[in-house]
């Protein structure tokens, strides 16, 4: 196969793939080019997805690559979909970021940090399924630890948690 | 004359302070505790006078609030002075989590401002139809789910199903019987056949307390082959006693 | 707007939609250009896409249009579909969270609690990999007895048994 048939063929993994595919999958199907190659391959796809002035690009999710629309046509495309976009209060987004840089974390941990009760909260966002429950603390009372989901890093269109921007120093108020 | 107040509303009491120590502009390592918490009290009766309900999180950072005022106020005795010696300002503990706080709601606000999936991108529209007979695929099915389907479970059952058990104590006399009496069956038996079908911690607790009167009496011996392996209880010279 | 800019919402919304997006319902959200134009724009997309050698195209299906994978790559994008992810039906799900938390458990109790058969539920569990069995039950009979496997605590990432949350806990969220 030709590098042409061989990018064509991963874009139609990637198309097809219902959720961000990653690249050890794509590997498994099409075995011929090494990691990196098929690295740079991908690569090159999301520079001319980037350039090409198309209605949706490829981007790098969740530890995988997936198709998404451009955000310059979001008027239009929500109109289509009608659907009720992910509603957050400014207090589960709160103790969303709370969760995310502070992993595994606990229910006093973050209340402590919010200075507020955040059960209602932490029950909405597992429901959401932007959090998860990932297992019980070995200390006394063995307390629920929590982190984000797969679900946190798709919406939020991150690849990775090491991809969350840093957690800045607060100079002035 | 009527009169407008517009009453913002607050995470909480760290968000309460933060937005004070910000209206008043003044250093967060420096806060002017007396009149910061003067306007924090303040905040307090307005929202009583509006029937407001008052979350116990901010009665409690009231407390706190005097506690430092009532600490940096007492010019401390000679005795206390060298006590307090390379303490740290009274201060110290609320201003570090004040700033933690901010930390947090600053980064809150950088997710938002993110591409948010099904508000800026989309992705590949799908057929609902793929997701047929309400199956669940088993990545996303999350230990919630697994939690709300037990819930679901117990609810189900026909309300004629129960019935009420007389609880009746075993003694750890009965149960050296009982154990005795399954070893005349099956010779060796394992160990957590003991305990299967148990629902209740008492029988637990006696049942454990009869093996061991059985290994005092030297009626039982215990033996595991392997470390973590089976543990099993073999009766010795059963048949004499 | 200009034609490119057009061109990428007609795009975006093709690829968004759920199913062949009708050329009126385009309209409906785009109302600027008049039909024939909008056609000739969709067609010179369909053109692009045929040239482009990418790895699926724009098709007028079922009185719509929507994005395929191309005819050449549909053997690779089969293997993405065989490897079906695993799925629970309602009744599997029940089945496996009476296993989870009375465990050991025999059939009997089980379909105690169900009110019906569980036989071929617990067949396929088992062949899933997230249950197995744990020995024979001492009472008469000798029934098989059930529990939850390695496999089911990977699914829901947890480290042992006792981090498995229990009822109360989750309540109290």
């Amino acid at each position: 196969m030709d590098k042409k048939q061989i990018k064509s063929i991963i874009e139609s993994l990637i198309f097809a793939s219902d959720a961000p595919i990653p690249i050890n999958k794509i590997r498994e199907i099409i075995d011929s080019p090494d990691r990196k190659t098929l690295m740079g391959l991908i690569a090159e796809l999301m520079e001319e997805y980037q350039t090409m002035d198309r209605g949706f690009s490829l981007r790098e999710v969740a530890g995988g690559y997936q198709f998404r629309t451009k955000p310059e046509c979001s008027e239009w495309v929500r109109q289509l979909k009608k659907g009720i976009p992910l509603k957050l209060s400014q207090a589960a987004l709160e103790t969303l970021a709370i969760i995310a840089y502070k992993q595994p974390v606990t229910r006093s941990e973050i209340e402590y940090i919010r200075g507020v009760d955040v059960g209602g909260i932490l029950r909405s966002l597992v429901d959401k399924k932007l959090i998860r429950i990932l297992g019980k603390k070995e200390v006394p009372g063995r307390p629920l630890i929590y982190g984000t989901s797969k679900r946190f890093l798709e919406v939020f269109a991150l690849k990775d948690l090491s991809s969350l921007p840093t957690l800045q120093e607060v100079e002035e108020l | 004359m009527p009169y407008n107040v517009k009453l913002k509303v607050f995470e909480g009491p760290l968000d309460l302070l933060l937005h004070l120590i910000k209206k008043n502009e003044v250093d967060i390592y420096d806060i002017p505790i007396a009149s910061i918490t003067a306007q924090y009290l303040e905040y307090l009766d307005l929202m009583k006078t509006l029937n407001l309900d008052i979350a116990g999180e901010f009665l409690v950072m009231a407390a706190t609030l005097m506690h430092i005022k009532s600490k940096m106020l007492l010019p401390p005795s000679e005795y206390e002075r060298e006590e307090l010696e390379g303490e740290e300002d009274p201060r110290a503990e609320l201003v570090r989590r004040l700033i933690e706080y901010q930390r947090f709601k600053d980064t809150a606000d950088k997710l938002m401002s993110h591409e948010i999936l099904n508000r800026d991108v989309f992705t590949r529209g799908i057929a609902n139809g793929a997701s047929e007979e309400n199956q669940k695929d088993l990545n996303e099915i999350s230990i919630i789910e697994l939690i709300e389907a037990f819930k679901r479970v117990l609810k189900e059952e026909p309300p004629g199903k129960f019935f009420y058990i007389a609880i009746e104590k075993m003694s750890v006399n009965d149960k050296i019987t009982e154990i005795i009496e399954k070893m005349k069956h099956t010779g060796n038996i394992v160990f957590q056949s003991l305990f299967t079908g148990i629902g209740d911690k008492h029988e637990v607790i006696i049942t454990f307390l009869a093996l061991l009167e059985l290994i005092r009496l030297k009626v039982v011996r215990v033996i595991q082959a392997t470390p973590f392996g089976t543990i099993r209880i073999c009766p010795i010279n059963l048949m004499d006693s």
